[in-house]
């Protein structure tokens, strides 16, 4: 049985989840060590729809994110020794220290930021998408959302303007059924689609299941085709599921914001270990490939941890002069 | 009890006085309950009164303020003050001015709780103090107290007053302990507290600095310079007679800010203060503000960002022209970016 | 031939339509005066939902509006001389002269605050049909907007918020295709109905002609019973067309920016000769009756024009005592 | 040329000279063009850079941050300040930020113009001038230029430069004639012009307080008082210098300011001049500004709550201590509510 997925690209994405988690759970185990001291949004078990759009992106689109947004960062090709020395706040830091975790940017590769506003990029993105379009360059903006965006007034504003303007945006949004520790029902209309939403404001949308990454890809790759065949603003809802609590590195099922049994069910339908299952069956997976693959992932992570521990912190005259331009600065 | 047990207090007080009262938020009934702040409140008040919102900062606002004219007092909840910039429109446009543009008939007592964040990597959009602009709005009451016993007073005041209310709550005063009376305990807005007595130098803080202040202010009596330490506690309206009074007395001015310098509430008390009090002034007025910059999430870089007791110790000495010690001040039991040894993050 | 809706309703509808109408037009004949010196959008030609909606609402229902709102204040029952008075700067307006024309206001018929900034009360209202679920009043609040809200980020959230706690709100949206002098593809997706959206984010929608208030009626009719008793917010889109310019009391397709041919359309459904020629065909039209009404509301008016004018200027010590309440003020 | 043609000649010759130009708003592209600023831009530069847009305030901020980002240099325009407080988020937490908490490679070259309306009835909600707000936050350039001149060269120099530029345009300066040089003509963005020179006071001005000030500085100067005239042009950064070196000769200084007082730019000059030229002041610093009230609809309200030339001779006279001859001044050809007689409403 062949996927219709070239295994080329599953490999892609397989790898990437891997790559992702393994970068995440770093950063879990070493939290407690207080050397990575601001809030830090991990994704483990919500890999897939990361991967799968990072199989989809190339290097001529754009992408922004929120908060939640090592994933998306390393899907889209972000320089890993940057981002965990920006968490470390250090001057080799993708912010050189001043963002950390919430504020990630790699424009060499088409990550154009990430902030801790919900919502906050969504119109940043809107925004790289209008000025593609007044340019005429190709490619489209990848903007990542949470399915709480889908509360915001800004969300509204800017699909509005994006399909009025025929944008090349696709919106990607993650629902992970929680806000913090809100569950949707407490703050969206119950019965209430996502993807209904993006439809009806304008966008072209569908949904899917984010812990399936193949059968995101698919989602994706129309979406993306549209948007850059000039359809118009494209919505994805990809249905996952955060595994740790909201913010940090634990687990906090304990809470009780939400049932361990439901936890488990998710877990049960970790994206990884399918996707390696499922090329396996297909005779896709050479195990010296995986093998292979573990070993450079762990040796890049060690790599990156070193280079940001050993990293120098940033000169405090910056913290005055990143403010403005050299023309305006320095404020008198 | 301590800051965030006074604020639950109040809280809890006005929802069991008035059912008038309701209070809501982002996380208002979550199992952390907004930093102890809201904990248990929905059990023992009801979903109808204690609730969540969406992330619809601006609506929200809108909604309280309708949920006002319509004889409610509510209480919003922003973990952050920063998320309270979606919602200026509602603010200034509505809130501060219900009571004026339709005829000075009725006010609008909506009370919007906002925390600000400081440390711990919060960095440039989860630490902004930006009482200034709420501070420059006709019609609006901003408070900011130091104590839990103001903190609850002013709380139950906003609740109950007939003003739209931001009340600026310091995530680092939440730990911070302090005698609180019981039941419905008021202090009225507008009112400044004088926390110490001195002929010397008027200090005059808020929040935070005015805890920093304290030590300096002690710090320095021993050295022989005694001050009058005014905490605010109200940023508008000010207390200006206060400080005037004070002033009158000691001919020396420190305004403290948590604020950004440039355009800063500091700014407008000296500015006001060297006019009125022009022929008692002995040394010029001076002020400590934040940078007029944002903070950043680098430990490295917040290291000098913020106003501590002995740079405020420091001020008072160029103040009286004598150098005074104040280098034992800077010693810390805990990493200068928490606000104790038990926080460990994550936010 | 009987119209299914009762004739002292029909006719309750026509008279509140001759009488905004006739209030708006002594508005625009006196305007040049100079001496209703405040920015001013008349209703001229949009009397249609108005009147419907005030047939609809009893005494303990709310409402607010938005910059256009004279007939709205007028249907609700708000005090007519009080609003002339108002846009005269007096003291003895609505408020005080404060707010003139877009700030109008008459608490004691329910209408609680009309506003310049567009959406800017509508989470007022949703507010005040919470104040009313959580006191367990009756009624429902109506909350009167234009297209152009549909562009604006607060309507989204505060509709959303809204549905998650049903409450009892009656959106009412004068669809009149412009919003100053922008038509509706430079700044809503093509294809998209104003109602189809309302539906997706959780309000029951429904939308009809606005020119023909007695279907209106029915309309807002059955969504106002639904919200009543405990359904959810509704919306009613109702399509209309304002004759005169935006602001002020001309007449502007001179402009350009909509056509004559357009307009000319519309002034040829206009929703009162309509309504008079379907009532005298059904024979519940009695002249005598119309004779006096109009006799009535000219006379009303000419009183209300009287009593602005005759009526003082507030007190300039007002200004500054009008910001906060007794306890508070004056701030010093 | 009059203001506003100064204003749409700036942006002719910005759409004209780099493709990377926008310019949008509501009404952008109407039949009277924004008070004439942006007329027949549409029709010369084409609809794909010259544009409507939704009621959608704060995205279509953000609109701009993502397209400076992407290389193009927007300007977007608010037919009332009022309306840009809708997009507070957009300018505080991103476009101001955006410098800093990436790392301060770059910066959002985004020009918001904000249009300042005043008098027939504008009334609460469309007549705030509320600089101070933008004027506190770090990352944020502000300007209020007086004249056409300046209107240009600020215009030019915000969309040429590299920040985000707040450009404050006063509705009753849009039809105020004034040379204007043609091309490409640039005003550095930071830097104050002295209007008039005198050694008695030094009067600190800015946006339609410029003028009025003029006026006054001219009439006293026949009765011997000879001020020094500074118009700010920007807000931020402020030209300090420029004032310092004034206040060093005159030895008093009036600031006026078109925004609330308390908690606005005049108390910050004041503050910092009081403090940087201590030993030089002769008289306490004093200042005009709006009072701390929102403008009323009613023009019986609104006719002492503007600052004019009759109040600033006034608090010249009473900064040397001398009365002077200021009723003259009070004489107006209109109505005191409108620019001038050709003004007959609706907005
Ligand atoms: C405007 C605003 N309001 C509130 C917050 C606090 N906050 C931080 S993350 C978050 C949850 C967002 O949920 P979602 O978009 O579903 O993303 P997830 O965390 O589930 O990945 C909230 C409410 C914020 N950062 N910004
Ligand atoms: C937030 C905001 N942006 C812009 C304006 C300027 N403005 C005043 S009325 C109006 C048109 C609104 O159109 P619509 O809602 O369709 O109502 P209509 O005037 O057609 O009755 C606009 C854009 C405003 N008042 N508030
Ligand atoms: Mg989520
Ligand atoms: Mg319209």
């Amino acid at each position: 049985m062949v996927h219709p997925l070239d295994s080329g690209v599953s490999r892609h994405i397989l790898r990437d989840m891997i790559r992702i988690r393994a970068v995440e759970e770093a950063i879990a185990d070493r939290y407690g060590e207080q050397k990575m001291r601001c809030p830090t949004h991990l994704s483990i078990g919500q890999e897939g729809p990361a991967a799968a759009v990072g199989a989809v992106l190339g290097p001529e689109d754009l992408a922004v994110s929120g908060h939640r947004a090592h994933a998306h960062y390393l899907a889209k090709g972000g320089d890993l020794p940057a981002m965990i020395a920006e968490i470390y706040g250090k001057a080799t830091g993708c912010s050189r220290g001043n963002g950390g975790s919430m504020h990630l940017v790699d424009e060499a590769v088409g990550f154009m930021g990430s902030t801790a506003i919900v919502g906050g990029t969504v119109p940043v993105g809107v925004g790289l998408a209008l000025s593609l379009a007044v340019r005429r360059k190709p490619g489209l903006v990848c903007i990542f959302i949470g399915d709480a965006v889908l509360e915001t007034g800004v969300f509204y504003e800017s699909a509005g303007f994006a399909a009025v303007r025929k944008l090349p945006v696709l919106f990607v949004c993650e629902n992970n059924l929680y806000s913090v520790y809100s569950p949707l029902e407490v703050r969206q209309p119950a019965g209430r689609a996502l993807s209904d939403v993006a439809a009806a404001v304008g966008l072209q949308a569908s949904s899917g299941d984010g812990n399936d990454p193949r059968a995101a890809y698919g989602l994706l790759k129309s979406a993306a085709d549209r948007a850059r065949s000039g359809d118009g603003p494209q919505f994805v809802e990809l249905a996952t599921y955060r595994w740790r609590e909201h913010c940090g590195p634990l687990f906090d099922n304990d809470l009780g914001y939400r049932s361990e049994a439901e936890y488990l069910v998710w877990k049960a339908r970790d994206p990884i270990p399918r996707l390696m299952q499922e090329l396996r069956e297909e005779g896709a997976l050479d195990p010296a490939w995986l093998a292979a693959a573990e070993a450079e992932i762990r040796a890049e992570i060690e790599a990156a941890f070193a280079f940001a521990e050993a990293s120098p912190f940033p000169d405090p005259v910056l913290a005055s002069t990143d403010i403005y331009s050299r023309e305006i600065a320095p404020f008198p | 009890m301590t800051y965030a047990e006074a604020v639950r207090d109040a809280l809890a007080v006005a929802l069991e006085q008035d059912p008038a009262v309701i209070v809501y938020g982002l996380g208002a009934p979550d199992p952390k309950g907004v930093f102890g702040t809201t904990l248990g409140l929905q059990e023992q008040f009801g979903a109808d009164r204690v609730f969540d919102m969406p992330t619809a900062e601006n609506a929200m606002t809108g909604v309280g303020i309708g949920a006002a004219l319509g004889g409610l007092r509510p209480v919003l909840t922003h973990q952050r003050l920063d998320f309270a910039l979606l919602s200026l429109d509602q603010i200034i446009n509505n809130a501060a001015k219900w009571r004026f543009m339709f005829g000075g008939r009725r006010g609008v007592p909506l009370t919007i709780r906002m925390i600000l964040g400081r440390g711990w990597g919060q960095g440039p959009t989860h630490s902004q103090n930006l009482q200034a602009i709420f501070a420059h709005i006709p019609g609006l009451c901003v408070v900011s107290p130091a104590t839990p016993a103001d903190a609850k007073g002013l709380l139950l005041s906003a609740i109950f007053g007939q003003d739209p209310v931001i009340f600026l709550e310091h995530r680092w005063l939440h730990g911070a302990r302090g005698e609180t009376p019981a039941g419905d305990h008021r202090v009225p807005i507008g009112r400044a507290h004088r926390l110490r007595q001195g002929g010397d130098v008027t200090v005059v803080a808020s929040s935070i600095l005015s805890l920093e202040a304290l030590q300096a202010v002690d710090h320095v009596a021993l050295q022989g310079v005694a001050c009058d330490l005014i905490d605010l506690r109200s940023i508008r309206p000010l207390d200006w007679d206060a400080i005037e009074s004070s002033v009158r007395k000691t001919g020396r001015l420190l305004v403290l800010d948590p604020g950004h310098e440039t355009g800063g509430v500091a700014g407008e008390i000296v500015a006001r203060i060297t006019t009125r009090c022009w022929g008692h002034l002995r040394a010029p007025p001076s002020r400590l503000a934040m940078p007029d910059a944002p903070e950043s999430t680098s430990p490295a870089l917040t290291l000098g960002y913020h106003v501590r007791a002995e740079h405020i110790a420091e001020a008072i000495g160029d103040l009286v022209g004598a150098p005074l010690e104040v280098s034992s001040l800077s010693a810390r039991p805990h990493p200068h970016d928490v606000p104790g040894n038990d926080f460990q993050g994550p936010f």
